[in-house]
């Protein structure tokens, strides 16, 4: 058995492998299915600081190799959060990453601040790049000025390791990048959806209530790992890969191009069971070429 | 007091390979399928559901779909869902035969409860709504039984026997007029309510599965009179167990989840149009 | 049969349905497998001053419902075009779009000035998207500076129809669109690959020799038919909708969201009868819902 | 004068739906695989190919897959391919049972030149590259005709008895030694040619198909020992017709393509590595 553990900015993995924000809930649900023990990290659905009720149904649709959604941030809030469900997750000793969105920098530092004070949670994780909704989200994720604004916000409020969810719908990733590090970040991870859109040709109607939505899964998996790449090469701050990842082969592209983790996401609508398999693989991977530790892999690509 | 059969979450989901041991083709685009599941078949609630992984080598179809059980075999282990080829996940899920098996996620959300007030039970079905009503017609005592069924032409209506095998008056309605009263299936719900009896009314409960416009009209027919009624709703999915958010409805309580909440919903409940 | 037939800025087509550049050579080759007669308009590969020889392989690789391409530009010159392809092309009767790549706004000129004088050639597509080459190519079209340079060059040479193709590798396609209009574009057409990547994780190399390549196929299709609603909301030029589209339910929706047009790529490789199909689709389509005229299907989302 | 028979691309090419008459699994990851084509069983030259869209209802596999032409059958219509599972596409076309039908592009790309002068013909295999040289042996009339197989062990020795009818003396390599010489295919090429006299050098002719590392390999001993030899060469492909420049290899001659102006090459006009 190779050494799977990772230490990132401070925060100690048994594994590098996590489950992305708003596709495994607050893991309640999948802990009927799956042994929530084994994973990296569980990094939480989105949290505000109000409930949210989210937008309109529909809500999601399939497209190629693909899924649309537009949940819009649905949650309980911050302080429900605290109370119902971070003591469920504590139960399973897994480090917790609570996921932060606010609409104001003020409210990113509220997030911040208050769930830096919770044990549990050993990272936040700030998604400046949803695409689905009106305020905040990717409004502050696809500009530099954006991103410093909230990363230095939540930055002065929190001494845990700050990872930066990054957007893909930019020109220049690494210029995102650049100015999420400067501004504090000790980690980025990346890519939240792209944005897309799907229409119903028999009835003209928009698939999804919004118009305009997210695109995950595998369709997305090579962009991610250009994004990945791009970033790695050109910030010198840990990545954590994101977007299409449905098993250890698709992980291990990620680490090769520079990820010291990965999230898996829509792939545990797939398959319950895709995160726990990623972890399997990706040890049999190791073994069968001989590689102590997967540290060893990291941004390995043979040019 | 009555108190009703309240079925809700109480039993654990699995996903596992379930094997096919029977899959036919019963109608024009119609087919039954019969899957090994040991858990599954005796584990399950009328009015909950599965999702399957309809092929699985490729990510397209990505999303497992999901479908009502249809009926549950005790000894034979075995659960049988009863399905419409609509699209391209279902267009492959044809494709595969007895021997293969099929990657399920189950027992699903909620079932009906059923109402132990009431002499009167109307089961009232457009489509393929008859999948799960069949699966809780068995558990109906009700001591008068009634199944509505609207269907676009005589080809699609089935389950007849079923119902009447178990002591169900069945009225089909046909929007072609090839079998049964020519109309919609609220055409029969009407006549029925119209020519019932002031106190018979209190004692009906409507249990509804099928298109969203027809569960609107239930809905609405069901809320002037004031019967009880619920009904089994219908979502694009994608997780299935209620942690993506993705299948939400508005309902007079906030935001509910149909593959966690629901699918089954007390009619007064939704908000229209969804 | 419904009215196919469709003017956009000047150029007459039989059908909106056209072959996409790079993905149907200079028609060639599919002349022997389908009736060039039948289809809208022939895109050409896109044509340099000079010959190129193009990337170094492997340039090409499956990802999921997609496909990456890294070819850089390989054609046989301006020259040899207009004296081996054109004259072939011109049996046909089929319109032929002229898709020009420059590497500098001079070179552009040239190639816009020396093709306007072709009979034979009935507008012109502006390459500024080319994810694949080093000069030129992406660099112009992810900016509205560069945009504008070759555009305005483009412009002053030719007074052909003039459709500029932009790359969805940006942060806001309406800037670089409405750019594009400004300086003299009478249509836009969107969108060119996307820029991705993949590794071979048992050998660790990458999928492409460039490493970072071009995504086609049906994983892009909602990226860009969220595009192309997108600019044909923002601004009022025709747009030419490209990308994933794989029949004529996908080419539907594109011309639901607002495009006048649709080009087939790379579904050209998986069936070489893509695009006829298509057209005989959208007819059968247009016939079951009684619209007489494509035209009358244009921008029509239901929201 | 000797004129070669030089099978350039004399024939137009399809698309079509052609139905599997056989489709059976001949060593572990092997398969043959037999399709009725009525224009493409009398117009192959060998070493052509064709591509297979391996599962038409999905996107994913998106491209096709190409294959050689492993046989023909003029009588039957039938035309056969020979192939390793590897990956997706291949994988998924195992899954193809008789009567079904599978969409087909070909015959694509220009065959082998025919040498008609040199007594000694030698065709030398690594893996799956036995696939169109079986086709190609078929053609080859030189009096003293060689079989040179390289092959990772025993199970994946196929075609054997093929070659042994036609004539053709096999000799076997095997990396792990279970069938024939244990070594690779280029030892027992070279060891033919170190014993050859001198004046025999000049009458062979190589017609080599296999992975990249042997094809460089025969290449080399052909071009130090000055024999003619042409090379089959894969490349991964898109269209497979020409169009869309992606299954470029460097050559002599500048860049070419792998499915249009190939896939054989003479052996000089490759420049490794590619
Ligand atoms: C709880 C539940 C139980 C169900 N039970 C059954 C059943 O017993 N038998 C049966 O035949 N069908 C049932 N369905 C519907 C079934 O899931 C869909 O028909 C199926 O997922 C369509 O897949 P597809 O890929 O063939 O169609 P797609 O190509 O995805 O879509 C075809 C059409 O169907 C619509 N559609 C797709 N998914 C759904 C969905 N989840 N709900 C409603 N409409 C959808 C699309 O909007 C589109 O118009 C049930 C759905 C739910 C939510
Ligand atoms: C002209 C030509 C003739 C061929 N004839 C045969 C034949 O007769 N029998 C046979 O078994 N195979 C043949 N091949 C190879 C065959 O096309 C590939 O094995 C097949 O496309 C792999 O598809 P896959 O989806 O299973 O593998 P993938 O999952 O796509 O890839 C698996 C592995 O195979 C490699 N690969 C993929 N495609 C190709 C390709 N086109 N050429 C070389 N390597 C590739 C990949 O890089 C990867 O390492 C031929 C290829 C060419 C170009
Ligand atoms: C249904 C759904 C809900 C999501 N919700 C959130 C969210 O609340 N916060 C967030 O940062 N990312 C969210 N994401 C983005 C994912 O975390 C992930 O970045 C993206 O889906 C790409 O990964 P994947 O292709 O593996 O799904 C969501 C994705 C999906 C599919
Ligand atoms: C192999 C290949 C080569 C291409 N070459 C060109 C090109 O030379 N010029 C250009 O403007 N676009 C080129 N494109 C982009 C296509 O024209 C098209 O914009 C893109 O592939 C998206 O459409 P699709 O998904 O239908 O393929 C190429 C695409 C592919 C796949
Ligand atoms: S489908 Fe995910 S919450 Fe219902
Ligand atoms: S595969 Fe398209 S040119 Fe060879």
């Amino acid at each position: 058995m190779a050494d799977l553990s990772m230490e990132i900015a401070g925060l100690k993995l048994k594994n590098p492998v996590m489950v992305a924000s708003g596709t495994f809930g607050h893991g309640e649900e999948y802990s009927e299915l799956i042994d929530l023990r084994k994973l990296g990290a569980i990094v939480t659905k989105s949290i505000t600081v109000s409930p949210r009720e989210g937008n309109p149904p529909p809500r999601i649709v399939e497209t190629p190799a693909g899924m649309l959604n537009s949940i819009g941030l649905e949650n309980d809030g911050l302080k429900k959060f605290i109370e119902e469900h971070l003591p469920f997750l504590a139960k399973f000793k897994t480090p917790v990453i609570a996921n932060i969105a606010g609409e104001t920098q003020k409210e990113f530092e509220e997030l911040a601040s208050t769930l830096s004070k919770e044990r549990q949670v050993k990272a936040l994780e700030v998604n400046i790049s949803c695409p689905n909704v009106e305020h905040g989200g990717m409004q502050f994720g696809c500009s530099p000025v954006g991103t410093e604004e909230v990363v230095r916000a939540v930055r002065a409020a929190t001494d845990m390791p700050l990872i930066v969810k990054l957007s893909p719908n930019v020109t220049d990733i690494t210029e995102i990048a650049k100015k999420a590090k400067d501004s504090g970040a000790d980690v980025i991870s990346l890519i939240n959806t792209v944005m897309g859109m799907a229409i119903d040709a028999e009835t003209r109607r928009p698939r999804i209530n919004r118009i305009v939505a997210g695109l995950s899964g595998p369709a997305i998996k090579p962009i991610a790992l250009r994004m990945v790449w791009q970033v790695a090469q050109s910030i010198k701050l840990p990545v954590i890969g994101i977007g299409g990842i449905m098993n250890a082969r698709d992980a291990l592209e990620f680490f090769i191009a520079g990820a010291s983790a990965v999230q898996i996401g829509t792939a545990n609508f797939v398959d319950t069971q895709a995160s726990i398999k990623t972890i399997e693989g990706i040890n049999e991977y190791l073994d069968r070429k001989g590689i102590k530790d997967i540290k060893g892999l990291i941004g390995t690509l043979n040019k | 007091m009555h108190s009703d059969l309240k079925y809700g979450k109480m039993n654990l989901m699995i996903q596992e390979k379930a094997r096919i041991v029977e899959h036919q083709q019963i109608a024009p685009n119609y087919y039954k399928l019969t899957l090994l599941s040991h858990y599954i078949s005796s584990n399950t609630l009328p009015g909950q559901f599965i999702e399957i992984r309809v092929c699985d080598f490729t990510v397209c179809p990505l999303l497992r779909r999901p479908f009502s059980i249809h009926g549950t075999n005790k000894d034979k282990k075995t659960i049988e869902i009863l399905y419409e080829v609509v699209g391209l996940g279902t267009e492959v899920l044809t494709k595969h035969q007895i021997g293969q098996e099929l990657d399920i996620l189950g027992p699903l959300g909620n079932g009906f409860t059923i109402k132990k007030k009431g002499k009167i039970a109307i089961l009232v079905s457009g489509g393929m709504g008859v999948a799960p009503l069949k699966a809780l017609a068995e558990h109906i005592k009700a001591p008068a039984r009634y199944v509505f069924m609207g269907c676009k032409k005589m080809d699609q209506v089935v389950c007849e026997k079923d119902f009447s095998k178990l002591g169900f008056e069945v009225q089909v309605a046909t929007e072609n007029g090839s079998a049964g009263k020519k109309g919609l299936v609220t055409d029969i719900l009407n006549g029925f309510i119209d020519s019932a009896q002031p106190s018979e009314l209190n004692e009906i409960n409507i249990y509804a599965c099928g298109p969203k416009a027809m569960l609107k009209a239930v809905s609405e027919i069901a809320q002037q009179k004031k019967l009880n009624c619920q009904i089994s709703m219908e979502a694009y999915m994608a997780c299935g167990i209620g942690a993506c958010k993705g299948c939400a409805v508005k309902t007079t309580k906030g935001m509910k989840m149909v593959c966690k909440d629901g699918p089954v919903f007390p009619a007064q409940e939704i908000i229209w149009p969804i």
